[in-house]
């Protein structure tokens, strides 16, 4: 039996009147990628806003690789080991590409209260992070502004972040928006190379990508998950098609 | 070789209206010495302390290191002259407070060859609180800015005013809306406002009093507030109520004695037809007290022990009369009842009595000169 | 010594800063401005307040409007010991750097909560309070301010701060070190964590740095920094009075900061060379003297973005990372 | 306890409120909305004032003085948008903070040169020098009552037009992204400029409407300045009902504060203590208000949406 | 087929790096024209030189026969381009019901102009958060609403910068049926997105734009015909 890596059970938000989040219930085991699809809206992003602990949840649990951290800060459910990118860029815009990535390695290294050693020529952070850019293609846009690349440059120097931390679980909030096909298929075998490494929750509308790496997906309509089960399962489900795919 | 003196004001921000009266005043003193001192050519040096203390200091050294003065005076602020003082007095020279009354300086900090030309702080206010007796005040409320000089003033008035005081307001220089304040005074139904707002807060505070209705029922009474310089603008201003409010002083323009009349007639000629006020007067005789000085040392002004002793004996035309000073170098001298008058069409100060004779500072016997 | 720094203007620039500072007490009897040596010491006592300013501002995104206070903390440290007749140093200016780094504990814990301009204020808030505070304590000399009869005494023989070289140069070894230090801060992995806060302090929590202890050992460091520039101008001024922490000195400190080019190590320094010089040599000239300075300022943003430093850096050819 | 006075003083602090509204009305234009930190606020302030002072002796009527200084406030206000500020918009926080002191500094030193030290004032004609009765007691200088109705009625049409109107929704609009405003087909720089020059009248307003009670001198609108950046803050940046919530609550504070503090003083400590706490605290008052409610609220009282 | 918007050889740099090398396309009345590359080729920033956002240093731009490459954006903006830009850009501080209405005009003289009611037929979701403000939307939403805002300007042109970024499969085709109703109603459109497929099906013509220069470009027909095309330079 394989092990439980994140379990979700009961939580809610709510935003005002509107219910973003409605009971959710979620097991991901470890090693899976696990995907959460459903509507605009739905509250997908909010559940890894809650899960990375940006937004308080109003009610239920999270456990997470055998720890309950439903009241930690963001910093240390990073610490324990879960990861999240972004579904709207947020980058160091006045770093360079390789300083971006410098700071989630320097993290994953333990505190940072040394005050006099040049980080800058510090080998260690410089060498992984280079490694980290050549596996997402940025390695040529190492030394440039990340502000100066491109929107789907950007987007994969998001994921190169999460990833630098050395995570075990990597939530990820549609890391291919806005990369060509090229680009998006390269992160697909990218993440598919990684699968087992790590466990990973993956929100994608990008139903190609989901349905080539999810080994089970969520559907989550109005906060709630109305089916869960293998791509095939999802892909034959009449109401997910309804709610959500279309018939293409 | 000439004479120098360095003279530090405050010549730029709204406060400026006392400074440019005092420098004109020096400028009187200097033309009635003949430009000269002890026999020797006099130059003033006029600096600007922008009524800060760090850059009066810096000035006061620049006076020092670069102009090699010889006496340092003007000084309208204590704050400035407790950061400036020291650098002239440490450079031995000799160091004329014009306005600031910095009572340190009249008791334990007292020097050798620190003078004060003007008065100490709460003098001026513990006149005022004699004069309330004497005009039968009995119930007092009392307000002033909240900082040193502030509530120097209060502690004077409150250690001569033998009547009630039936409230007290210190409020921050900030303030420029007295509602509250004003609110309280009528609530306590005080026979006498006793208030300490110079410059611009008086104009303020002045103009609110009156729009409250308190003007017809409580009489003013004011230290530093209404005065030579600022009364020109009352009258501009067509303040009216302001006249015929009492303050006190150690002088007036219309003190009877010839050094005064010959300094007030100067005056007006130099300054815009002005009537000189308290700040002018000072300023004059600060420059008079160094000439004297000057003249008992021959004329050696590097002499400093001999200069010393001839301020000490003070022996020149005081536009108060005849100055005395006590070992703390602080005059000890009259002070008047003043009373806002309208002579032909011109507001002034006018004596009426004299409230005590021959006062000096309750802190001069921690001199230990 | 690496002489590749000359080959930029910035470069030429910044050893020139140095240069005159270590200089001045020879130059300034030579052009027979004596009162100069002054006013670079006191220049370089500002700079330190200002360099401590921009390691948290310029660097950390940390905009406070209160820094002044610390100089006031580290002032009256030495001002009220030499009131009651405790001259040494070791007392003094260690108690001077506990109490500024203790009240940037207190003030930066609770500040630290809000960010932009609510950041601003409430530094600020703080700042008037204190200062308030300073105006009411009469056995202080209130607002009159405290006259220091004697300098910090280290008992040293031939070290005494009384002589002007001495103390000159104090000041200026203590502001080389604070360069050095900030210089070295800035590049850490300290630094870096604070410079990244600034740039997006959510992203930092997400990679896992709970930057709220970084900030606020920053603004610990820097309420110390700016202590010692209180504890060296009480000595060198031989007053303390509480205009030195009222709200226009911390706005000045800001404005150095800015004119100087902040976020670059000698930004401040330069900023504040310009800055009180100007101030002091147009002051000579006529008393409307904030009639040139005002649109001095003007043009410096108008035309010069990101500062002194920012301007000279458009000479270089390959725009650098912050050095 | 004294009711007459409890009520009076509560009536002074709402007044007092008003005030600060006033000054903080056309700062929220300008710095709440438009996101431009304009230290020089405090310096159209004083030109209001100054301008009116020499309007109304000139014409000698005060209502005809005032309403001549608006259009002269509006057309400096354009003209120190058009030359210098324009250009600071996109500028960081700090670079426009510089700029604008260099406006103070130049500024205060004109009108010192110009008008002289003693500074200028307005006189109130006779119809506007009595005082009211209001019930319970409760006397009011009839001018003040005209600060209060205007500082209401500037309020009301403020939050109209920038909740309810086009004009507003594209003010924040274009504060929080210019660049997209213009790509949508608005000439965001012209609409910068008139809403500068709104506030600049709307902060000449308050200071000229003032005049009468303070008088007007050079450096009258730093300290009013701190103070209107204090209300902002409080109230929520950007937000036109929190700023006056937060002026109200303001000048109620702080007038109670002056009012009694020393008396609820009295209670706990003697009277030496509590005569040299009393102003201490009472001139920190607003400063504690503030690092309270921000320390509770790090984005004030009223934070408008998604700032 | 009229010209509607013209683009001669523009060359366009940020500060220092060029990006485009003197690209030329053109868009005819009533016309769908895709522009297709990978990331960072110069796409956006061929729409941004479009728009007046940033000016060319060389090349020229004519739209509706006046040229517009020196004209400021909102002039451009008024002579009846619309823009959807890329990574959203709504306004974060305004209400979904504000965003819609602050910029909204009747550009093209439109008989049926596009009204509020219209919009949130077309998208329900925005009616249901009429009063969220801008940054308290979902992705998709927020893309929604930057469609409809550009919408409700009724531009002659419209221009989807990533069209449909972070759309759920659903919505995405709801907005390339709503892109081909404009279209049979005879709205200009110049779109971007990564979606060649739908594009194909929709759009007349197509550029593909490598490191800043226009290195094909053809019909639908011809781009679905070359497989060899669509492997080198879109990566499919
Ligand atoms: N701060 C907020 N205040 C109010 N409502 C909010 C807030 N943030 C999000 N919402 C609403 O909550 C719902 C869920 O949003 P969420 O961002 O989680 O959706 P999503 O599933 O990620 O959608 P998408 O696929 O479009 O990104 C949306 O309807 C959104 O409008
Ligand atoms: N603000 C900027 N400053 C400097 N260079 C920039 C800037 N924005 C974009 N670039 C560069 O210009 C080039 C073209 O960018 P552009 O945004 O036009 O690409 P794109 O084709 O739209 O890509 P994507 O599909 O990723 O959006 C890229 O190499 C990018 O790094
Ligand atoms: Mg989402
Ligand atoms: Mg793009």
């Amino acid at each position: 039996m394989t092990e439980i890596m994140l379990k979700v059970e009961n939580l809610v938000k709510h935003f005002g009147g509107l219910v973003a989040t409605d009971s959710l219930n979620i097991e991901v085991e470890q090693g899976e990628i696990h995907a959460v699809i459903g509507p605009n809206g739905a509250g997908k992003t909010t559940l890894i806003h809650q899960l990375s602990g940006m937004l308080e949840s109003d009610s239920g649990t999270i456990h997470f690789d055998g720890q309950e951290i439903s009241h930690m800060s963001s910093a240390n459910r990073c610490h324990a080991g879960m990861v999240r990118s972004y579904q709207i860029t947020s980058i160091f815009k006045d770093f360079s590409v390789l300083d971006n990535v410098a700071m989630s390695i320097q993290a994953r290294e333990g505190h940072s209260f040394r005050f006099w050693k040049n980080a800058n020529k510090d080998a260690v952070l410089a060498g992984k992070a280079r490694e980290i850019l050549v596996e997402m293609g940025l390695e040529e846009r190492a030394e440039v502004l990340a502000d100066n690349l491109a929107h789907g440059e950007q987007r994969q120097l998001e994921i190169a972040m999460a990833l630098a931390t050395d995570p075990k679980m990597l939530l990820l909030d549609e890391p291919m928006a806005g990369m060509g096909p090229e680009e998006s298929s390269r992160v697909t075998k990218y993440l598919e190379s990684m699968k087992g490494k790590y466990t990973m929750l993956l929100i994608e509308h990008d139903m190609d990508a989901v349905f080539a790496l999810a080994d089970r997906i969520t559907v989550l309509v109005y906060g709630q998950a109305v089916a869960c089960g293998t791509p095939e399962e999802i892909r034959g489900n009449e109401e997910v098609r309804h709610a959500y795919l279309g018939d293409d | 070789e000439k004479i120098k003196v360095g003279i530090v004001l405050t010549l730029t921000t709204p406060a400026s209206i006392m400074g440019k009266q005092m420098k004109a005043a020096y400028e009187v003193a200097y033309d009635h010495l003949g430009g000269k001192m002890g026999g020797k050519e006099l130059e003033l040096i006029f600096e600007d302390d922008g009524l800060k203390p760090n850059i009066g200091k810096q000035k006061t050294e620049k006076l020092v290191k670069k102009d090699k003065v010889d006496f340092l005076t003007g000084y309208i602020w204590s704050h400035v002259l407790g950061a400036s003082a020291p650098v002239a007095l440490k450079a031995g020279k000799i160091f004329v407070s014009a306005n600031a009354g910095h009572s340190l300086y009249a008791g334990k900090k007292c020097h050798k060859n620190f003078f004060n030309a003007a008065w100490e702080n709460s003098q001026n206010s513990m006149a005022m609180g004699t004069m309330l007796n004497q005009r039968g005040v009995k119930n007092l409320y009392i307000l002033s800015l909240n900082y040193a000089a502030g509530k120097q003033m209060v502690a004077g008035v409150e250690r001569t005013f033998k009547g009630n005081v039936v409230g007290k307001d210190l409020v921050p220089t900030s303030h420029k809306d007295w509602s509250a304040e004003i609110a309280k005074v009528k609530a306590a139904k005080p026979d006498g406002v006793f208030v300490f707002y110079p410059g611009s807060w008086g104009l303020a505070f002045f103009t609110q009093y009156k729009q409250a209705g308190l003007d017809k029922t409580t009489p003013l009474y004011s230290v530093f507030s209404v005065d030579g310089a600022n009364l020109p603008v009352y009258q501009k201003r067509k303040m009216k109520h302001m006249i015929g409010t009492f303050n006190t002083m150690f002088w007036a323009p219309d003190l009877d004695n010839a050094v005064n009349k010959r300094f007030v007639a100067d005056f007006a000629k130099k300054y815009k037809g002005q009537i000189p006020s308290h700040y002018a007067a000072q300023a004059y005789d600060s420059l008079m007290l160094i000439a004297a000085g000057v003249k008992a040392a021959g004329g050696d002004a590097k002499n400093t022990d001999a200069v010393r002793k001839g301020m000490e004996e003070a022996d020149f035309g005081s536009v108060r009369g005849k100055i005395k000073f006590g070992k703390n170098h602080f005059p000890i001298q009259n002070f008047y009842a003043r009373q806002v008058i309208n002579k032909n069409g011109q507001w002034q100060l006018s004596v009426r009595q004299t409230v005590v004779e021959d006062h000096a500072p309750v802190m001069s016997n921690e001199c230990k000169l | 010594m690496n002489l590749e720094i000359l080959k930029t203007p910035r470069g030429i620039y910044n050893s020139l800063l140095i240069l005159l500072c270590i200089f001045m007490p020879w130059i300034a009897p030579a052009i027979g401005q004596d009162f100069f040596t002054d006013v670079f010491g006191r220049i370089m006592i500002v700079a330190i307040a200002a360099i401590s300013l921009n390691l948290i501002m310029g660097f950390g995104g940390m905009i406070s409007f209160g820094h002044a206070v610390f100089v006031g903390i580290g002032g009256y440290a030495v001002g009220i010991f030499a009131s009651h007749g405790i001259e040494s140093a070791y007392i003094q200016w260690p108690v001077g750097l506990l109490m500024s780094g203790l009240f940037a504990l207190i003030i930066g814990a609770i500040s630290l909560r809000t960010r932009g301009v609510y950041f601003i204020m409430i530094t600020l808030a703080f700042a008037q309070m204190i200062y308030f505070l300073s105006v009411s304590i009469e056995k202080y000399g209130s607002d009159d301010g405290l006259t220091i009869d004697a300098r910090s005494d280290f008992g040293i023989p031939f070290y005494d701060l009384n002589d002007a070289l001495t103390m000159y140069f104090t000041v200026f070894v203590l502001m080389v070190a604070c360069l050095l230090i900030t210089r070295k801060m800035v590049n850490s992995r300290f630094g870096r964590v604070i410079r990244a806060a600034k740039s997006n302090d959510e992203r930092m929590h997400t990679i896992g740095y709970p930057t709220y202890g970084y900030k606020l050992t920053a603004f610990v460091i820097a309420g110390m920094m700016c202590g010692l520039s209180g504890l060296l101008s009480a000595n060198f001024e031989d007053f303390v009075s509480p205009d030195m922490m009222f709200w226009t000195f911390s706005g000045e400190l800001i404005f150095i900061v800015v004119l100087g080019g902040m976020g670059t190590i000698m930004g401040p320094l330069g900023g504040a060379i310009i800055f009180l010089l100007l101030s002091e040599v147009l002051s000579n000239i006529t008393n409307s003297w904030h009639l040139i300075f005002g649109p001095f300022l003007i043009l410096v943003v108008l035309f010069a973005r990101g500062g002194v430093e920012g301007f000279l850096a458009k000479f270089e050819k390959s725009p650098e990372a912050k050095s | 306890m004294n009711y007459t006075l409890l009520a009076e003083q509560f009536f002074n602090g709402f007044q007092l409120g008003i005030i600060l509204f006033l000054v903080a009305a056309g700062l929220t234009l300008i710095f709440g909305i438009m996101d431009l930190v304009n230290l020089a606020h405090g310096t159209l302030y004083m030109f209001g004032a100054f301008f009116a002072s020499t309007l109304v002796a000139v014409t000698d009527s005060l209502v005809l003085g005032m309403i001549l200084a608006l259009p002269v406030m509006l057309a400096a206000g354009l003209l120190l948008e058009f030359s210098i500020l324009r250009t600071l918009y996109e500028r960081n926080h700090l670079d426009q903070v510089l700029a604008t002191f260099g406006l103070i500094l130049f500024f205060n030193e004109l009108f010192l040169i110009v008008w002289g030290p003693e500074g200028t004032g307005i006189n109130l004609p006779p119809y506007l020098t009595g005082t009211i009765t209001l019930p319970g007691g409760i006397t009011v200088p009839e001018y003040r009552m005209v600060i209060i109705a205007s500082g209401l009625l500037v309020a009301l049409l403020l939050y109209v037009l920038v909740s309810k109107t086009r004009v507003g929704m594209l003010i924040r609009a274009g504060a929080s992204n210019r660049e997209m405003v213009g790509a949508l087909g608005i000439n965001i720089k012209l609409l910068f400029t008139l809403v500068f020059g709104l506030g600049a009248v709307l902060a000449g307003f308050a200071g000229m409407i003032i005049t009468p009670i303070t008088q007007a001198d050079s450096g009258m609108g730093e300290s009013i300045l701190i103070l209107a950046f204090v209300v902002i803050v409080i109230g929520g940046i950007g937000s036109i009902k929190g700023a006056f919530i937060a002026a109200i609550l303001t000048g109620l504070i702080d007038t109670m504060g002056r009012s009694f503090i020393d008396v609820a003083l009295l209670q706990i400590m003697d009277t030496v203590a509590a005569e040299t706490a009393g102003p201490a605290i009472s001139s920190m008052m607003i400063y504690i208000l503030m690092a309270i409610i921000l320390a509770i609220k790090p984005s004030g009282l009223f934070p408008p949406k998604g700032a | 087929m009229a010209d509607l918007l013209r683009v001669d050889n523009i060359e366009s740099s940020y500060g220092a790096s060029q990006v485009l090398f003197g690209i030329s396309i053109e868009v005819g009345v009533g016309e769908v024209v895709t522009l297709l590359g990978r990331n960072g080729m110069g796409k956006t920033t061929t729409v941004r030189s479009i728009m007046g956002l940033m000016q060319p240093h060389a090349g020229e731009i004519h739209f509706k026969g006046e040229a517009i490459h020196a004209e400021p954006s909102y002039k451009v903006a008024q002579a009846g381009l619309g823009l959807v830009p890329e990574g959203r850009q709504i306004f974060p501080n305004l209400s979904v019901y504000e965003n819609l209405v602050a910029t909204a005009a009747n550009r093209g003289d439109k008989a049926e102009p596009w009204t509020i009611e219209k919009i949130f037929d077309l998208f329900p979701s925005l009616a249901e958060r009429q009063t969220n403000a801008g940054n308290q939307l979902s992705g998709g939403e927020q893309q929604m609403l930057a469609v409809s805002r550009a919408l409700m300007t009724n531009p002659d042109l419209l221009i989807l910068d990533e069209a449909t970024e972070g759309l759920a499969p659903l919505i995405r085709d709801d907005i390339w049926r709503v892109l081909g109703e404009l279209k049979s109603a005879g709205q200009s459109i110049l779109v971007i997105d990564k979606n060649v497929d739908a594009l194909t099906r929709i759009a007349d013509r197509h550029y593909i734009i490598e490191k800043g220069k226009v290195v094909w470009s053809g019909d639908s027909e011809a781009l679905k015909q070359d497989e060899d095309l669509q492997h080198r330079y879109l990566g499919v």
